[in-house]
């Protein structure tokens, strides 16, 4: 494939797509699938043909448009109508009203901030293309980026490119990913491996589902850009077996892909082949640890191994491996085709370009969003979220999953960056956003994500499999309000412990969530010691 | 292989000390009679860092790493032993007795078992986690050997003695985090497995009492490893 | 090295076998594929016995431990057979805040059942699922597969109530 | 002449093997004896616990409610609370019961394993706890002697160091299991 190919295939489903009047979407993210959007999509194609009307609209599924609380939801092109809550008893009414005023009972105000104070970048195709086929991903620009790398950029300058956007892996830690790049670059071997992590294990987040379901090919043109940059032959998939529908899409792009010439050998007919298989991932949190999730690539047991060597050193088959999360390499089509001081213009001094959030709990819109770093959580909450329902009261926010923290109500203006959030004893994460209001206990949500992290520690080191155990036994024991000032000293002692001994990181970050709480809600916890206990600052 | 050798030099607790390319913190420690406690470990068999009682500190930078598993560095300063690296293997192998039913006083390794020998060592006394006292049967079905694993703290030792030496693989680990038990074949009795050469290596390496001789009684569980240096130059040398 | 290079036969003539054969072909019988092919075994089975891991072993030539031992490390692989019905309460953080832990709470204590387990008549198994990635629904549980989702947790209780008593 | 230290000993759920090993410092009791005076044990008549005990050793886990309240009563009237052996240290071979829990062993005891009298005694005796316990797991332990039983020399040691104020280093000396 060539630009001029590229572009030809683009005006060819441009003028394919002005043939029609009206084009009605209806998102098949799992959230509306949940709530039987197939159904949907299926009476509007039937009443379509009822109405004679095959040649002026058209239905189509498309990914997820993100305010998932209102779903299913269905959105009328070229006019930019949002439906809420539709069921197929209303289809008739949507379709009655294309042309003419909008169906009032459903319609969402798209006026408010939940639209307005986003910043979509690797969602920008989301709720737009059909994400099974390849041809409307190319048609909004797609693939150019793979098109751009190959014939007019060498790897190193795409690696400088990478560079110059300031890009930090989103998968959590926030490791300079330009860097990540050309460690794997440099690194000897012939072959050479690359991973996208899609093993979205934070409970509570599924923003790389929503970006696979919605947009699989962005992922896969990420991948290829990358294993260019970094002279992989070989590309693995790791997803989770419990997102069947990002698998079926994903499976159907890489084909898709490979037809075209844009994957598999001579793509875009250079001498540069790489191809991309799928692993599934079979409910092992530790997984999303990049050594876990090697053993895993391998058929074995998901447990770490102690880093150095590095992925980038000594991977799969003891190869130099690079490791990118889903969202990371949705970001890398923008960065090439549209430059690294594009993306760099968003965002804060250390932490640029945008970040997706799933945002949920106690919150009026819960959903999918995109926001550029440097944002507030007050804007995230109060604007974007519209605040907090049934008139309670903001308590904390919890961002990072079972290895982030709670940051309570009181740092509100705190910027949305890997610093900041870090500075409060939370994370960034892979993006899940928990809203908390006043009807929870604090103790509560840290044995919550403890059950959580005991239960997927994988067992191999001692800290991890026993500490995280008693942790959980000890938070217990406040539940029950049978806990001493000596097993509150022991609590610490054993967060200590487990977060400096373990073996990897969901040992080292399993305490987070109960570290964050004592610190900033240390008053719900001596509230539940033995009566007696209450009294007196002093632990003997 | 390379024919000119890049030694480093570094130092553990002050002593000026070098290691051959590819040699770990805790290998030189060895071999400069410097101790750092393990429990996972064996010459012989690969290192998993697994049991993080290894871990050193290296100077100035408070991070914690695992000497078993950590190639030296030229320049590094190591310390093997303060106040805060003793409190946490402390800790940590109180976690082992919490988490099993270690009862010494009755059984069979009482007096050859690593585990007893570190808790002695490093002063632990009394365990200061509530027990977990999980219940656990006894596999007595092998003609030679019994597991106990209510003894058993999970270092792989058997594991890897197996693969790597015997070759064999009969064990592997099963389940995951605190539900993880060491199993024969399909979690089949020992003494019912296809696999299992019955050449009681893992009873050897095995640190405490988990597995042992049949016929064996309180204190009589001697383990004998000195099979595993020869077998790992036998090996080596027919490479 | 060409020891055993003959293929063992399936453990019977099913011929949802020949499934477990096509994966296990498409990786070159590589001892790398044995979750691949347990992903298989699962998707057509149900479940993974011991018959099929032990098939597995022994056309990946991987040692039965190391089969075991991967089988029985990820969640989502099953030994057991599941239920006629199943029902499942996602537990994801957003699920968990909307009340799914008092919906889980419930269901031990009104039908006796914990995580994992599944009624002596085989009729009912109860699962709790990590996040099914509906969390715009929490709190939310499946009944044999469908979401349920966006009720109070009284609501669900009944909604429950219902679906079970509907079928005996 | 300086008062003499006030000493208890008191054998809970164990089997009196660490008395025993107490015992076998033979003639080195005299020398405790010119130091110390015995208010309560096995070993002397007194029916209840004193007030004002300078050193307690406990032998034993804590195994019934009984157990609990003497422990309680102990605590209250000691100003050194020992831990005295394996049992009172890690509940040792008491808590081998631990992970059947309390009704399973009894039923074990005296209804599966007995033929004659198959009954669970209820009257004067004390109610057994879901588990015995190690004695730090209720109250606060001042020093552990692990051994099961500590020899006579690591008592005595442990005495002799106590009587004189000091802290005695048993690393060398005790460890768990003998």
């Amino acid at each position: 494939m060539t630009n001029d190919e590229l572009l030809a295939l683009t005006e060819q489903e441009r003028a394919e797509e002005e043939k029609y009047s009206h084009r009605i979407h209806i998102c098949t993210g799992t959230g509306c699938v949940s709530s039987h959007s197939e159904k949907i999509l299926e009476t509007f194609q039937a009443e379509i043909k009822a109405r004679g009307l095959e040649e002026k609209v058209k239905a189509r599924q498309v990914g997820c448009m993100g305010l998932c609380a209102a779903g299913p939801i269905v959105s009328i092109q070229p006019d930019g109508l949002l439906y809420r809550e539709m069921t197929p008893e209303l289809v008739p009414a949507i379709m009655d009203s294309l042309g003419g005023e909008p169906f009032k009972d459903q319609l969402i105000d798209t006026n408010i901030p939940f639209f307005y104070r986003q910043e979509k970048n690797t969602l920008e195709n989301a709720g737009l293309i059909d994400p099974e086929r390849i041809e409307e991903y190319i048609a909004v620009g797609g693939y150019a980026a793979v098109v751009k790398a190959l014939s007019e950029m060498t790897p190193a300058e795409v690696i400088q490119e990478v560079h110059t956007s300031g890009m930090r892996g989103r998968g959590g830690a926030g490791f300079k990913t330009g860097l990540k790049w050309s460690l794997v670059a440099k690194a000897a071997g012939d072959q050479k491996y690359l991973i996208c992590n899609a093993d979205e294990g934070d409970p509570g987040a599924f923003m790389d589902r929503s970006i696979l379901e919605s947009d699989p090919h962005r992922v896969l043109e990420g991948m290829v850009v990358a294993a260019y940059a970094v002279g992989a032959s070989q590309g693995y998939i790791y997803v989770r077996a419990e997102y069947p529908l990002a698998i079926k899409r994903l499976k159907i792009a890489i084909k898709q892909a490979e037809k075209l010439g844009l994957l598999g050998q001579n793509i875009c007919n250079t001498p540069f082949n790489f191809k991309i298989d799928l692993r599934l991932g079979a409910g092992a949190f530790v997984c999303g640890e990049e050594t876990a999730l090697m053993s895993s690539v391998s058929g074995n047991r998901g447990t770490p191994n102690p880093r150095p060597p590095f992925p980038a050193q000594s991977g799969i088959n003891n190869c130099p491996t690079l490791i990118n999360n889903v969202e990371t390499f949705a970001n890398i089509p923008g960065i090439i085709t549209d430059g690294g001081k594009w993306f760099a213009r968003i965002g804060t001094e250390t932490s640029k370009g945008t970040k997706v959030f799933a945002l949920t709990g106690k919150i009026k819109n819960t959903g999918l969003i995109e926001v550029p770093m440097g944002i507030t959580l007050r804007e995230i909450i109060y604007d974007i979220g519209g605040g907090i329902p049934d008139g309670h009261n903001l308590k904390a926010v919890q961002t990072g999953g079972p290895s982030g923290g709670c940051i309570p109500a009181e740092y509100l203006d705190a910027t949305v960056d890997y610093e900041s959030l870090k500075q409060l004893g939370s994370m960034m994460g892979s993006g899940g956003m928990i809203v908390i209001d006043d009807t929870s206990n604090m103790v509560d949500m840290a044995r919550f994500f403890m059950k959580f992290s005991m239960e997927e520690s994988c067992g191999k080191c001692i800290p991890c499999r026993v500490g995280t155990t008693m942790l959980y036994n000890l938070l217990g024991k406040f539940q029950a309000g049978q806990a001493t000032r000596w097993d509150l000293k022991r609590l610490e002692e054993l967060c200590d412990l487990v977060k400096n001994t373990s073996l990897c990181g969901l040992g080292q970050a399993a305490p987070n969530p109960i570290i964050s709480t004592l610190r900033f809600f240390r008053q719900e916890y001596l509230d539940k010691l033995i009566d007696s206990e209450k009294t007196g600052e002093t632990v003997e | 292989m390379n024919s000119n050798p890049v030694v480093r030099s570094f130092t553990i607790d002050g002593i000026q000390v070098s290691a051959a390319e590819g040699e770990t913190i805790l290998e030189v420690a060895r071999q400069n009679d410097i101790e750092i406690p393990t429990l996972c470990n064996l010459e012989g068999i690969s290192s998993t860092g697994q049991c993080r009682l290894c871990m050193v500190e290296v100077k100035g930078t408070n991070r914690l790493i695992p000497s078993c598993a950590t190639v030296a560095e030229e320049g590094m300063e190591i310390v093997t032993s303060n106040e805060r690296i003793d409190k946490y293997r402390r800790m940590i192998v109180e976690l082992l007795f919490a988490e099993r039913n270690h009862i010494c006083a009755v059984c069979v390794a009482n007096g050859h078992c690593d585990l007893q020998a570190m808790a002695q060592k490093l002063g632990v006394t009394h365990i200061e986690f509530d027990y977990l006292h999980p219940s656990f049967q006894v596999d007595a079905s092998h003609p030679k050997y019994e597991v106990d694993h209510n003894r058993c703290i999970l270092c792989g030792r058997c594991v890897r003695v197996c693969d790597e030496i015997e070759g064999a693989h009969t064990r592997d680990f099963r389940n995951r985090g605190i539900n993880t038990l060491v199993i024969t074949d399909f979690a089949t009795p020992w003494g019912e497995s296809q696999t299992c050469t019955s050449c009681g290596k893992c009873v050897h390496v095995c640190p405490t009492g988990a597995l042992a001789e049949k016929g064996k009684s309180v204190a009589e569980m001697q383990k004998r490893r000195q099979f595993l240096p020869y077998l790992v130059m036998r090996r080596e040398g027919a490479k | 090295m060409a020891l055993n290079q003959k293929r063992i036969a399936p453990p019977s003539d099913d011929r949802r076998w020949k499934l477990v054969d096509a994966t296990m072909r498409r990786y070159g019988y590589s001892s790398q594929a044995v979750i691949e092919t347990l992903h298989t075994i699962q998707e057509v089975f149900g479940n993974i016995s011991a018959e099929s891991l032990a098939y597995v072993s022994g056309s990946l030539n991987v040692p039965p431990s190391k089969v075991y031992g991967v089988a029985t490390f990820y969640n989502h692989f099953n030994m057991a057979p599941l239920g006629e019905h199943v029902l499942s309460v996602c537990t994801g953080t957003a699920c968990y805040v909307k009340g799914s832990g008092q919906v889980v709470d419930w269901i031990k204590e009104e039908y006796g059942l914990e995580p994992g387990q599944t009624t002596p008549d085989n009729k009912l198994s109860f699962m709790v699922a990590r996040c099914v990635g509906a969390c715009g629904l929490a709190p939310v549980i499946m009944l044999d597969g469908e979401v349920v989702g966006r009720l109070s947790v009284d609501e669900m209780k009944k909604r429950i109530k219902e679906w079970i008593s509907y079928d005996k | 002449m300086t008062e003499k230290i006030r000493l208890a000993t008191i054998w809970l759920d164990g089997c009196s093997g660490c008395h025993m090993s107490f015992l076998d410092i033979d003639q080195r009791m005299l020398e405790l004896a010119e130091k110390v005076e015995i208010v309560y044990s096995p070993l002397v008549d007194a029916k209840e616990f004193p007030e004002n005990v300078d050193i307690t050793l406990v032998e034993g886990a804590l195994g019934t409610d009984e157990d609990i309240q003497k422990i309680k009563k102990i605590r209250e009237n000691t100003r050194l609370l020992v831990a005295f052996g394996d049992c009172a240290v890690t509940a040792n071979i008491p808590s081998m019961r631990n992970p059947f829990g309390a009704d399973a062993t009894l039923k074990k005891v005296y209804l599966e394993h007995e033929s004659l009298n198959q009954q669970i005694p209820s009257e004067g005796v004390p109610a057994l706890l879901p588990q015995a316990l190690p004695l730090h797991q209720m109250v606060k332990v001042d020093l552990f002697v692990p051994g099961c039983p500590p020899s006579a020399d690591t008592i005595f040691y442990t005495l002799s160091e106590l009587i004189e104020g000091r802290v005695p280093d048993l690393t060398t000396l005790s460890r768990f299991g003998a």
